[in-house]
């Protein structure tokens, strides 16, 4: 097991993520954010465990519409994301992008995308070029349960693995395609099982330990940097909220928020965290120094002024 | 189905319209994402599932499963009606409408056809990013074998549709998730399915024919009120359907007013307003002045409201370019 | 072993292809035909078996443009088919069809495809309309290896087998993507090990016999009717000639072609049922009857007039 | 790389401007179907794998991956040439186009780009199928974010090409594979690579202009000198690029001409040609009969040459619309 430091830094990291989506979600609530917003809180582990396993000066990340916690664990300010969801000109795109298509290269982040699958086959491509710039770079595709049955992901899974391409493809699985569940989009629902057809290892990981993804990311991480190819892992995880907010989730059965609550990837750690010794006055400290974090930055991007319309025809071209 | 007339939103005017298409029609087949169960993401399909059985079913996110499910099932005398949850979505599958669905009755000469009806939703909205905010009715608009159609307003949410499933041919519906849920109208129900094609006159004028489709129409009869207000008078035509374009009745309106103005959310630059401008010039009508295009400029959908409005067109813009067209500010359309 | 009656229906059908085509191959050489042809010899043991297999009066093929040895084995004469090719009147679909995207549904042939892969998902749907209307029939999607990386052959396997529909997939493998080898388009050469991930049956048989090949449609058929829905056949064969008509086949390694040109199923064929006793003599003379009703075919199509631009605005809607 | 004139197939001069691209520019990659080792289905590949290793490689049947890939090497720094072997394959995949290569710089306010060219090629030749037929060039034109050529000649294959890799935009270049082997001629090659955009004239004339893209260009050709005899002097511009299209040179011809014909090979409704005859109508342009637009009518592309011949736009079928144009058979297009 990692040394407490470096769990630590991972509570704070999904912290960061959960308390910035819990104010998402209120800035979406009141208004303030207008339009459809995709919440990760649940997810977290995925995302601060996969982050750490990457070199993000080079790397990077191909995430989906539920995008925030990647770009929050790519190491983006909680104060130009909470800006971008506004439609803030100080939003990491000026508002371009919004909630579900905002993109921030310099971190690593090379953006959501809000066509399911569409961002396997780029970070296929991506992958492609590291190939033969010779940077050792690694793109990793993330992806949710749903799009495994997206032409394009098949195609891009194929395509890694018959160039061996230095692609890690995980899938965020939380059982659910927005308002169905997995029962509805597959017959075998062990999708890492489909990886060994292509010939690639798979694998099916605890999506909701942060360092159990961490270890497997880096494993990945190493096979692609050393020439091995692709590697496809199924993080299994779950959704603590709707699939936007507003969703009223009535086609949840009874007891399952409830129960997932109770595996919570925070809660599981604080649990491993008190457990070796770590004392509850600090995990609290650590939470208010991230919730006031979060709620400058909210208060920050709220004050700014909306993206300027004068420059909107900018940019189309080269 | 009995004539009657009920207070819908356009979403409960949609759904009165599968109804019925479900019950009158045991060959109809509805499928989607989140169609059945969940009665779609935005309500649409509300308590389909509940009374029709398997007759109405969730699929996976694979649209080129669905628009193919729905030409096979088609071929083999089901009449599916599926739903491609954004305009957007439809460009990973676009090659099962225009290669598969469009060829069907042609090279088979008529022995066997794809009577699909494909429901999808497209436009702007506030905070939508640039991929769930295209309007592409132009690329459906130029494949010869398909048919397509925007309605704008609650009734025509329930008679194009129904149109559109009666018809033997590849049918694409273009809603607008915008509508949806935007208050309750009068809606008549029943009565006999109206045939495909045929636009409709949602504001008579004689200062200048404005031919718009879809939301944006809104936008178009807010700008012909307010100049009406300053003694300019516009006809507003909803074309309702793309393909097959009503060009008589633009081309009726015309020889009143003598002035054309095209409005459309779609961008401008090869969007389906060229279309109907080049229809008219070919046929040679006599202009007062230069038609007029309105739509979105050549950039991206930014999700960013304040962007976002600064792009697709507004009553201002439109009824600016109402006052060019009767000022004929333009330059003449050419004299003999 | 079927009883020889049978397999010298088998060998009848299997000529007929065989001769079609090289007298197909004829009038393209010689500009009677113009455009992409795509020959089928050396695969007609997997047209004659899985048609053998099915019931063409309700069930339904939905082969490729490599299609004359499906439209053949479907029943559809010699005669209308060589008119197609020909753009004559004559022709099965009047010319509009031509070689490579051909229809005869009165026959179950429910279309050649052009488009690697869309006929897989529409053959799901006949499926899926056989479910709706109780008819109990079957479709049979037909593609080729190379085929398997399309996103639309994916989409399509897995919304058969979480649907249960009553389709067969049958992959024609026989290595080549147009004038490419299969380890360029996989790395796991097996392809029926894509099924058991989607949740169906996959198995790899031996295309150059129809006796084989009708043993597993068979089987595959009668789970489909019976409600367990889609099967994976992997039929393995080999091309005899070019991906189309004048490919000169520089990308094919010495001695393959006369290698295959050994285990080619008319040559297995008859060297069973000589080995069954039945004499050479009947075999010629089988032979003759098949070649005299192409010749005859081929020249009747060749004398008529080509298809009349008069109508070739019909049809294009109802 | 120096000038120098050489006598090539257009097939060869798209050739030798691939393998000046893979040369001078060592961040391009060239992948697609069947493209390295067999050096493509119509030979235009030929020898750059060979002569530049890894970088040129054939790819799986995956146009989502091939052009997914392309955009994400793009973004990566690498200068993808992807091919598509026709344009009809790419609606398989034309989100990427669309969705994804089209809003990459937008969205980052210019930190990325997707620099990627896509050849490909399209329209009928004899015996082909209506999926390998199609001309689809106004699906592209439509998509604010790309660019669109057509080189229609030998030197064009060669310019144009290096144009849209040397562009930091994503590019399509729609080649034709009736052009690729159709004789040799003198092409320029090496200088500097010409900037995107920009008509060409191919005949000057000063009784009608018309304005034509892609191979249907020798038919015009064909036309305008059997109408020399009568005594018709046509001006043919090549619009060479869709996407920014040259409307300054259409306008500068018409002010001399005051004809406009518009010819294209594809399907006239919906087509290219509408946004030009618009475009025109719009600038209030005087012209002295009606535009007119010739492309193939409103059918799928029938395999049979007999039935082909009877809906691609002919040398017959264009003259006839120049006579009409200037002898203003057709009404005048409006009086003041
Ligand atoms: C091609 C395409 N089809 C459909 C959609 C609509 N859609 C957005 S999210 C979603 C569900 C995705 O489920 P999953 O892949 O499991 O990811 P999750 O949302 O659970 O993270 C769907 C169907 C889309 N954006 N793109
Ligand atoms: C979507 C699409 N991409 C590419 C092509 C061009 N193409 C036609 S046949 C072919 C090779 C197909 O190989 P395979 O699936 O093995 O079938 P085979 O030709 O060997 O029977 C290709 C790439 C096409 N027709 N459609
Ligand atoms: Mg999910
Ligand atoms: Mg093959």
């Amino acid at each position: 097991m990692p040394e407490t430091a470096t769990l630590l830094d991972h509570l704070e990291s999904m912290r960061r993520i959960r308390f910035f989506e819990e104010e998402a979600a209120r800035l979406r609530a009141q208004g303030d954010v207008v339009g459809s917003v995709h919440l990760c809180n649940g997810q977290e582990a995925i995302y601060t465990g996969a982050c750490a396993a990457l070199d993000l000066s080079r790397d990077a990340v191909f995430p989906t519409y539920r995008g925030h916690g990647w770009t929050l664990a790519c190491g983006v300010p909680p104060y130009p994301l909470f800006a971008e969801l506004l439609g803030r000109q100080s939003g990491i795109n000026g508002g371009r992008g919004g909630s579900a298509y905002l993109t921030a290269p310099e971190y690593g982040m090379y953006g959501e995308n809000s066509i399911v699958g569409a961002g396997a086959p780029i970070a296929a491509g991506a992958a492609l070029a590291a190939v033969h710039d010779g940077s050792g770079r690694v793109a990793l595709a993330a992806f949710g349960d749903g799009a495994m049955n997206q032409g394009a992901v098949h195609e891009a899974m194929n395509f890694a693995a018959v160039r061996r391409l230095p692609v890690i493809f995980l899938v965020e699985n939380n059982r659910y395609s927005e308002l169905t569940p997995i029962a509805a989009m597959v017959r075998v629902d062990l999708l890492f099982e489909r990886a060994s057809a292509y010939g690639m290892p798979g694998a099916r990981i605890d999506g909701n330990d942060p360092s159990a993804v961490r270890e497997a990311v880096s494993e990945a991480v190493g096979r692609a940097r050393s020439g091995e190819g692709p590697v496809l892992l199924e993080a299994m995880t779950q959704r603590l909220v709707g699939h936007y907010v507003g969703d009223a989730q009535r086609y949840r059965p009874a007891g399952e928020i409830e129960r997932a609550l109770a595996d919570e990837p925070i809660v599981r750690l604080l649990a491993v965290l008190r457990a070796a010794g770590v004392l509850q006055d600090e995990l609290d400290a650590g939470a208010d120094r991230v919730h006031a974090e979060i709620a400058e930055a909210s208060k920050r991007a709220l004050a700014d002024p909306p993206a300027a319309p004068t420059t909107v025809l900018e940019h189309l071209y080269a | 189905m009995p004539e009657q007339t009920r207070r819908l939103s356009y979403a409960e005017a949609v759904n009165a319209a599968l109804r019925r298409a479900l019950e009158e029609r045991p060959e109809t087949l509805l499928f989607g994402e989140d169609v059945a169960a969940p009665g779609g993401v935005f309500g649409v399909t509300k308590g389909l599932r509940t009374q029709f059985g398997d007759r109405v079913f969730d699929t996976p996110i694979s649209e080129s499963a669905i628009l193919g499910g729905a030409i096979g099932a088609a071929m083999f005398g089901r009449r599916p009606i599926a739903e491609i949850m954004w305009a957007d979505f439809s460009l990973v599958a676009l090659d099962q409408l225009v290669n598969q669905a469009a060829n069907v009755r042609y090279v088979s000469r008529g022995l066997l056809g794809a009577p699909i009806t494909v429901r999808t939703q497209q436009g702007s909205a506030p905070g939508a990013c640039a991929q769930h905010s295209q309007s592409l009715e132009a690329f459906f608009a130029h494949v010869p074998g398909l048919r397509v159609c925007m309605p704008a307003t609650h009734q025509d949410a329930y008679d194009l549709l129904l149109s559109a499933i009666w018809s033997d041919d590849p049918v694409i519906v273009i809603e607008n998730r915008t509508l949806y849920h935007a208050g309750r109208q009068e809606v008549r129900l029943g009565g006999d399915v109206p045939p495909v094609g045929g636009a409709a006159v949602r504001r008579p004028g004689s200062d200048v024919t404005v031919l718009t489709w879809g939301a944006v129409q809104q936008e178009v009869l807010a700008a012909a009120e307010r100049l009406s207000v300053q003694g300019i008078e516009a006809e507003v035509l909803d074309a309702r359907w793309i393909r097959p374009l009503d060009l008589e009745a633009v081309l009726g309106s015309l020889a009143r007013t003598g002035r054309l103005v095209v409005v459309h959310e779609a961008h401008t630059i090869g969007g389906v307003g060229g279309e109907v401008v080049a229809a008219v010039a070919e046929a040679g009508v006599p202009l007062r002045s230069a038609p007029i295009r309105v739509g979105a400029p050549p950039v991206r959908i930014p999700a960013a409201p304040s962007l976002a409005q600064a792009v697709i067109p507004s009553a201002d813009v439109i009824a600016d370019a109402l006052t060019r067209s009767v000022h004929g500010t333009a330059v003449p359309a050419g004299r003999g």
